[in-house]
């Protein structure tokens, strides 16, 4: 297998985790090794290093247009980066395109919110649920009996997974018809059921108010001790980026400024000076 | 019986009261409501494509049709009441139009007028004994193995026949082009027979390409080609509007072969605005000229020109011999409205086929029928001099 | 020499499908619909400039203006009965009934006009151009209608990107709702644009029946969808692709049929349009819609 | 709160619970000669246009990609339907039922046109929107073209095919020619019956709707929603395009099978871009995805032009018109704002004394 | 300045907002808060004449604007700047600019430009770029700037510090609260109540369609409810 698909010269693979003591032990779930992408004269992403432990919350901030949602579109192969290795649960990722991606094990939200709008807020769930609960189109047009289990089983994993966020009462609305937040949580349970090893979530708190928002920090955490995921987090609101992160890395200009965790962040004057601002530094959360 | 919704019929006065029973075309009503007799007109259905892009030759025949029963009726005697329904040239819709004139009582269907629907319809008719006369579907395919089916205008295969022998017994032209619309039947059928009667006569075809309605705008190719090969005699089995601009286009190239067309060509030099000039010269078979001098065509033409102020093509003709033909074969019987559709089908094809029924028309003299349903009847040669027709023996 | 009369007869024929798919191009680029009605505006402009020539003795170029004037007023009509009320409905929609306006329009002409064919008088007064001992011949109408193109060509740029009217038009295009709290008025933007592309219409019906003289009630309905592919292949929206698209359909049907088949030019075309379209998926000179993920 | 499913199945047996009814009316009432032969004529093309709108429906309502070319698929099942059962006539020795040649030319007009839907799925989804539309219009003026130029016959050593003329077939005694060119598949027996018209629409209806209500049919609302976003959760939007454009294909092969096989006669200009135009339209005005919506809009407007017939000349214009009014009604958001307001005056205009009382 | 009162609004036959009444004053800031869902930026849409009340009356400036196309009620110089950013994305930056000020005439468009691309300095490096291609952050920045552009008398912003780093929030409320300076009245919808609450002057807390409290912002900000609800433990 070609681990180094850079175009630059090869170097000895670092341990890039956040927090190396936490995850000595296992392959990081996520390796990702001097990663690069250029839209035009534009470097949006320049030698981007990270790792990401198996069960570890990790945060990716920084001012806006820094290139977070494009590393996010890069590690699920919506872009093809001009430089760099990604590396999931110890393989190459390379020749991977984006459903294959979410096959293997990582799933995503988007910052403009890509629901199917269509559809019931239910069947956007077992969209979701399309690569865990299987039968073949013939059984689904024959109705033969594996259709009905099968469906029975897709409905039942769907409830539960909407009663994370209390959002059982709306599996019959139409996912276009909810308010932002609800959106929001739904694109994250969809996400979800997808079963991923690794789930980024790109800022899903925007449009929560602070209450709404503690709720959520307190469920991405549940959730990360029931599925034993690692999440990775783009979000500017920084009482959820400190309250939950285990590591964060900050991204400026494509590149990373800064890592380490929440307090060390906090405090970084690079980080204040550039995405925090005086206000907010040090501001305790 | 139960009245249902069904179409109501649209020319001419309502269908007499008390026939309007459940349908069924043998289910004639025995008593007479009162009405005479003589009065009650037998129930001719036309078919033919009134709109979308065919409409130019359904309406002619329809007009034609009219005006022939009109000048029946005001004769006195027997009486016909036309009933004339549109199929935009399709073959489901001729086949609903057939239906809906079943409806309405139909005895004998005028039609259909263009070649494919009339297949349709003519194998439904078949089943249904209906004496079924098209005025212009030329098609052999129209008639074969259905013996109540009769054609008014010349078969594509007599057509070609005459014309390659026309241009070889005249000596017209060495080598000859053609030009056919490969997506018509009607052309397609004139040319395979020409190409083989060409080939028996000796006749050179240095050249033949296709269009198809969707490509009848330019000529180009088809022209230059015909030029390269050195053609001197273009032969264009095609109806008139795409004729015309083949033409236009040959004077812009400098190309002047002769030309050489069929009865489609005819309506070119009444073609509003046409340049007759680009005519000069082009022969056709056509069995009518609307500047002929005979006293049927003079007053046809003038009549047609009075009531739809245009000057009748051949179609038109095709539609008003139709009816006569029907008329002059009916007149000394003592048919009535009350006849059942299949015995004047039986009647008719007795005359027809009979052997001495002959028919003097717009669109030839001395017509007859063979038991196959074609036409006999002798093309006229015609040659465009001065933007007229001048026949050309 | 054959080779370069193809090409020219190729340009000729290709000349007349792109000044049809520019009207068709502008609206279907501002008003997001497929007009299927289009073609029997152009329909329309040829009776119109035909009954101004012939019936009423008029100069060839004021029969233009006068099929212009009248398409015009048409096409605002067309807009405001049977488009406006349909703004918030799906694009489907409107296309089913531009389908019945066109129907109509088809309809009405054969009941104003009869299906008789007219013989066309060209506007173009001028003769053709002759080259080689008149081994290549090029129409007069083929140079009016690639001028005619180029200028369309230049002043659709020039009022889609340099004025405000064409601003307004490309904002429309996109989001109608937020134009709407730019300040725009989409109801009049769009009639501008059904404006402008119902003249074009007419500019182009003339210029067909000038190249290909005979005149139906469906004469607009087969040139209407070659000029409709022909936007397509040459990128939607894109109004030099248009052009192109509509000359390079023109001598691919040409050299289909000297080359290949004349029976099967337009499988020929077809096919060569799909081939293309495979190698670049957003037509000729289309740009690919950018989506932010 | 009722479960979508059982809404999703309540909607469906009222599907069923339509077809059959109507079935079952018709048959009575042509039982007893209330039926007129016009209405009796059309009743297989009724079916035909309902299960060509049906299976647009699935490419156009469900999977929102628009197609211009479904009557370029009703074609190749027509010509490969009426071939095959011309030359099952003709050579089986022993006799098959009329039935059992229907039923075989609909299985193989589905299965060829299914194969072509195939082929031309390979270049059409890998475009999209218009630039697929245009594939699609493409494929079914190539089909149309093509057709026109191919001659088949019959005769005691087999079948022969030639692109030139049926002259050329030279074909032997007893020659039979079953596809004569621009001419079309002619001396069909006709063998089309309403009650396989019937079945063909219960089968339709049967796959269709079980497929847009199964695990396939989600994922192809979800491509047609968001292809970004199903890719996002492993759909291949691939499979899935294709899968809904193959069996609408197969369908409307099966369909353009029972259609030529209800005439003597079929031609290839039948199933040009108005066709596929006139099947769109079934499909828009049923409203999209909405399969019992173009169950009712396909024969309406299959219907109606006949009805229209004592207008004469002007039937055409009027039926223009009626297309548009009622698009207009149907769109219409003055209609739906009236409603409400009237709903919200019957509720609100009494004495301001209200508070939060529903539920 | 802008009186609404008693409206209704439904989404088919979702009834989104009941019988909603509010006003503001010339030269205030006021904001609406409330969960998701609550129907604020339905409100904002009503009175930019998006969606139709079924029954109710908008004033602005005096004069009834119910059931006026939005194009002509943003001539009265009430601007929108909508939820979730709805940029023109295959226009550039400085044409999405240039939409902004559709309705001006006067001279001073090409200094206002310059005037947002001094406050977003990362615009005017992009601003040949498409929209479409901006991050989320810099699309919301455009956004404001377009708002900015049309010299509104009334500025409606729904949810304007939506995705902006922490460093650009702080910002924006204080571009809004210098906009108020300069005399623009200001509807502001925002999740981050404690901010909103303080800059505002005035505030009404809707729940599910409906306004359940109004008051002054300060009172807002100790309202027990309030706190519990919106600006989280
Ligand atoms: N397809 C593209 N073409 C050109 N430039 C792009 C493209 N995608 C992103 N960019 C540019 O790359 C930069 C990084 O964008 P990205 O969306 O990753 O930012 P971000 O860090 O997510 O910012 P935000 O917090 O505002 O969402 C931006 O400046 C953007 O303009
Ligand atoms: N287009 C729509 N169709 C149907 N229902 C809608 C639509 N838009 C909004 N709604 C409904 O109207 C209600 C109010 O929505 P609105 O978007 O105004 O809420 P909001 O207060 O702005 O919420 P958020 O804070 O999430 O933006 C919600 O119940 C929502 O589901
Ligand atoms: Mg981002
Ligand atoms: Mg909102």
């Amino acid at each position: 297998m070609n681990r180094t698909t850079t175009k630059t010269k090869m170097v000895p693979l670092p341990s890039q985790s956040i927090i190396p003591e936490r995850d000595t032990a296992k392959t990081p779930i996520l390796e990702v090794h001097r990663l690069g992408i250029n839209f035009g004269g534009l470097v949006a992403v320049d030698d981007f290093n990270i790792a990401v432990g198996r069960t570890e919350i990790c945060g990716l901030i920084g001012p806006n247009g820094a290139g977070k949602t494009t590393i996010f579109n890069l590690l699920t192969k919506v872009y093809k980066p001009t430089s760099g290795a990604i590396l999931l649960d110890g393989k190459d990722t390379s020749n991977m395109n984006t459903v294959q991606i979410n096959q293997a094990g990582i799933a995503r939200t988007f910052q403009n919110i890509r629901l199917f709008p269509s559809l019931s807020v239910e069947d956007n769930v077992k969209i979701g649920l399309h690569n865990q609960v299987k039968y073949s189109m013939i059984s689904g047009v024959l109705r033969l009996p594996v259709f009905f289990s099968s469906e029975r089983r897709a409905r039942e994993r769907a409830m539960e997974l909407l009663d994370i966020f209390d959002m059982t009462h709306l599996a019959s609305h139409r996912a276009g018809s909810l308010p932002y937040g609800a959106q929001r949580r739904l694109e994250f349970i969809r996400a979800l059921a997808t079963n991923p090893k690794l789930l980024l979530l790109d800022e899903p708190a925007a449009g929560m108010n602070p209450s709404e928002t503690e709720e959520l920090m307190s469920n991405i955490e549940k959730i990360r001790d029931q599925f034993q995921i690692a999440i990775m987090l783009i979000e500017h609101d920084m009482r959820l980026v400190m309250g939950i992160c285990e590591g964060i890395a900050v991204l400026n200009y494509g590149k990373i400024i800064a890592k380490g965790t929440p307090e060390e962040i906090q405090s970084n004057p690079l980080v204040i000076e550039a995405y925090l601002g005086k206000k907010n530094g040090r501001l305790s959360c | 019986a139960g009245q249902t919704t069904k179409p109501t019929e649209t020319d001419g006065p309502a269908t007499p009261s008390g026939t309007d029973t459940a349908p069924s075309e043998s289910k004639q009503d025995e008593t007479d409501p009162g009405t005479s007799t003589d009065t009650a007109p037998i129930k001719l259905g036309g078919i033919g494509p009134l709109t979308g892009s065919a409409a130019v030759y359904g309406v002619a025949v329809a007009n034609g049709a009219k005006i022939a029963v009109d000048e029946i009726n005001a004769l006195g005697g027997m009486q016909f009441e036309l009933n004339f329904q549109d199929d935009e040239h399709d073959a489901e819709k001729s086949v609903n139009a057939y239906n809906m004139l079943k409806d309405w009582g139909m005895q004998i269907l005028v039609g259909t007028v263009t070649t494919d629907p009339c297949i349709a319809v003519a194998a439904e008719s078949f089943s249904d004994r209906i004496f079924t006369l098209t005025p212009s579907a030329s098609s052999p395919a129209v008639v074969e193995g259905k013996d109540n089916v009769y054609q008014m205008c010349f078969s594509d295969l007599n057509q070609g026949i005459a014309s390659a022998q026309y241009i070889q017994e005249k000596g017209l032209g060495t080598k000859v082009a053609i030009i056919y619309n490969n997506a018509d039947a009607y052309s397609t059928g004139i040319y395979n027979k020409f190409i083989s009667e060409a080939a028996d006569k000796n006749l050179e075809v240095v050249s033949s390409t296709t269009f198809t309605d969707d490509t009848a705008n330019d000529f180009s190719v088809q022209l230059m080609e015909a030029q390269k090969a050195g053609a001197d005699l273009l032969f264009l089995p095609i109806y008139y509007e795409p004729s015309s601009l083949i033409l236009a286009q040959a004077d812009s190239m400098d190309y002047e072969p002769a030309f050489f067309g069929v009865d489609g060509m005819d309506g070119i030099l009444t073609m509003e605005n046409f340049n007759t000039e680009l005519a000069e010269g082009v022969m056709l078979l056509t069995p009518f000229a609307a500047d002929a001098t005979d006293d049927l065509t003079v007053s046809f033409v003038a009549k047609y020109k009075e009531l739809y102020n245009e000057i009748p093509n051949q179609f038109a003709a095709d539609g008003y011999d139709s009816v006569y033909a029907i008329y002059e074969a009916l007149k000394d019987s003592n048919v009535t409205a009350e006849t059942p559709a299949n015995e004047l089908c039986d009647l008719l094809i007795g005359i027809f086929s009979g052997g001495d029924f002959v028919f003097n028309g717009l669109t030839g003299v001395d017509m007859t029928w063979s038991e196959t349903g074609e036409v006999a009847k002798a093309p006229k040669g015609m040659v465009i001099e001065n933007g007229v027709y001048i026949g050309m023996d | 020499m054959t080779f370069l009369s193809y090409l020219i007869s190729g340009i000729s024929l290709g000349s007349i499908y792109a000044i049809i798919a520019l009207g068709y191009t502008m609206v279907y680029g501002i008003a997001k619909m497929l007009n299927f009605a289009h073609g029997d505006v152009i329909m329309v402009g040829g009776y119109m400039s035909f009954m101004a020539t012939t019936n009423f003795g008029w100069p060839p170029l004021l029969s233009v203006l006068f099929a212009m004037g009248v398409c015009t007023v048409l096409g605002i009509l067309i807009e405001q009965l049977a488009y406006k009320p349909l703004r918030s409905a799906p694009s489907l929609a409107v296309l089913i009934t531009a389908i019945g306006v066109s129907y109509f329009l088809q309809n009405a002409a054969l009941l104003i006009w009869s299906p008789n064919p007219k013989s066309f008088t060209s506007v173009v007064l001028f003769d053709s151009v002759r080259l080689f001992d008149g081994k290549l011949i090029i129409s007069g109408t083929t140079i009016v209608t690639i001028v005619a193109c180029i200028i369309i060509i230049v002043a659709l740029n020039t009022i889609v990107n340099k004025t405000k009217v064409g601003k307004a038009m490309r904002a429309v295009s996109e989001d109608k709702d937020v134009a709407q709290l730019m300040g725009i008025s989409v109801n009049k933007t769009i009639s501008i644009t059904f404006a402008i592309g119902s003249a074009l219409a007419a500019v182009a019906g003339v210029l067909l029946c000038s190249a290909y003289p005979i005149l139906m009630p469906t004469t607009g309905a087969m040139p209407g969808i070659k000029a409709f592919t022909a936007a397509v292949f040459g990128g939607i929206g894109s109004i030099p692709g248009a052009f192109l698209g509509g000359i390079l359909l023109g001598v691919i049907e040409i050299l289909g049929k000297a080359y290949i088949s004349t029976q099967l030019s337009d499988a020929i075309v077809f096919a060569v349009l799909i081939i293309i379209l495979l190698v670049k998926p957003t037509g000729l000179l289309g740009k690919k819609v950018l989506v932010k993920v | 709160m009722k479960s979508l499913k059982s809404r999703y199945n309540i909607d469906n047996w009222l599907t069923y619970g339509l077809v059959i009814f109507a079935y079952i009316v018709m048959r009575i009432l042509i039982a007893n000669g209330k039926v007129s032969f016009a209405l009796q004529g059309q009743l297989v093309p009724i079916t035909v246009y309902i299960v060509m709108a049906v299976s647009l429906n699935l490419t156009v309502g469900v999977l929102g990609e628009l197609s211009l070319g479904h009557a370029g698929f009703m074609s190749v099942g027509a010509f490969s339907g009426a071939i095959s059962a011309t030359l099952l006539e003709l050579s089986v020795r022993t006799t098959l039922p009329a039935w059992m040649r229907l039923a075989l030319a609909m299985i193989i007009g589905g299965i060829v046109a299914g194969f072509f839907g195939f082929l031309i799925g390979i270049p059409v989804l890998r475009l999209e929107g218009d630039y697929l539309a245009i594939v699609t219009l493409a494929f079914g003026e190539i089909i149309k073209n093509v057709i026109n130029v191919i001659y088949i016959g019959y005769d005691a050593n087999g079948i022969r095919i030639s692109t030139e003329s049926a002259n050329a077939l030279n074909l032997g005694e007893n020659g039979k020619i079953i596809l004569s060119g621009p001419m079309g598949a002619i001396g069909i027996t006709k063998i089309s019956t309403f009650t396989a018209g019937f079945i063909l629409i219960l089968i339709t209806l049967f796959i269709v709707l079980n497929l847009i209500n199964s695990r396939a049919g989600r994922a192809i609302k979800a491509v047609r929603d968001n292809k970004i976003a199903a890719e996002s959760v492993g759909i291949s939007t691939w499979k899935y395009r294709m899968m809904a454009f193959v069996t609408s294909a197969a369908l409307a092969g099966a369909a353009g099978a029972l259609y030529a096989l209800n005439y003597s006669t079929v031609v290839a200009r039948k199933f040009d871009f108005n066709t596929s135009i006139l099947v769109l339209v079934f499909v828009v005005l049923g409203r999209m995805g909405n399969i019992r919506g173009s169950i009712i809009a396909a024969t309406v407007l299959t219907v109606l032009p006949e009805l229209l017939r004592t207008f004469n000349e002007v039937r055409m214009l009027v039926y223009a018109v009626i297309l548009i009014l009622v698009m207009l009604v149907r769109n219409n958001t003055t209609l739906q704002h009236l409603y409400q307001r009237i709903v919200t005056k019957l509720r609100y205009d009494r004495p301001p004394a209200e508070e939060g009382d529903e539920a | 300045m802008l009186k609404v009162n008693g409206i209704h609004v439904f989404y088919g036959n979702i009834h989104a907002i009941k019988d909603v009444s509010f006003y503001v004053n010339e030269g205030e800031i006021v904001t609406l808060i409330g969960a998701n869902g609550a129907g604020k930026s339905t409100i904002l849409k009503t009175v930019s004449g998006l969606v139709r009340p079924a029954t109710g009356t908008i004033e602005f400036l005096g004069n009834n604007i119910v059931n006026l196309s939005p194009h002509i009620i943003v001539r009265k110089r009430l601007a929108h700047c909508p939820e979730g950013r709805r940029l023109f994305s295959q226009m550039s930056v400085e044409e999405n600019l240039e939409m902004g000020a559709y309705t001006r005439e006067d001279a001073d468009i090409e200094a206002d430009m310059e005037d947002v691309f001094q406050r977003f300095p990362i615009l005017k490096e992009r601003r040949n770029q498409l929209a479409a291609s901006l991050s989320g952050g810099e699309q919301q920045m455009l956004a404001m700037g377009r708002a900015m552009m049309a010299k509104p008398l009334l500025l409606m912003l729904d949810e304007p510090s939506m995705g902006l780093a922490p460093i650009l929030v702080e910002q924006i409320f204080e571009m809004i609260a210098e906009l108020n300076n300069a005399g623009t009245t200001i509807l502001l919808v925002e999740q981050n109540a404690q901010m909103a609450l303080s800059i505002a002057n005035r505030g009404y807390v809707l729940e599910t369609g409906s306004i359940v409290t109004t008051g002054n912002c300060a009172d807002l900000l100790n309202d027990k409810r309030v706190k519990k609800a919106y600006l989280g433990g």
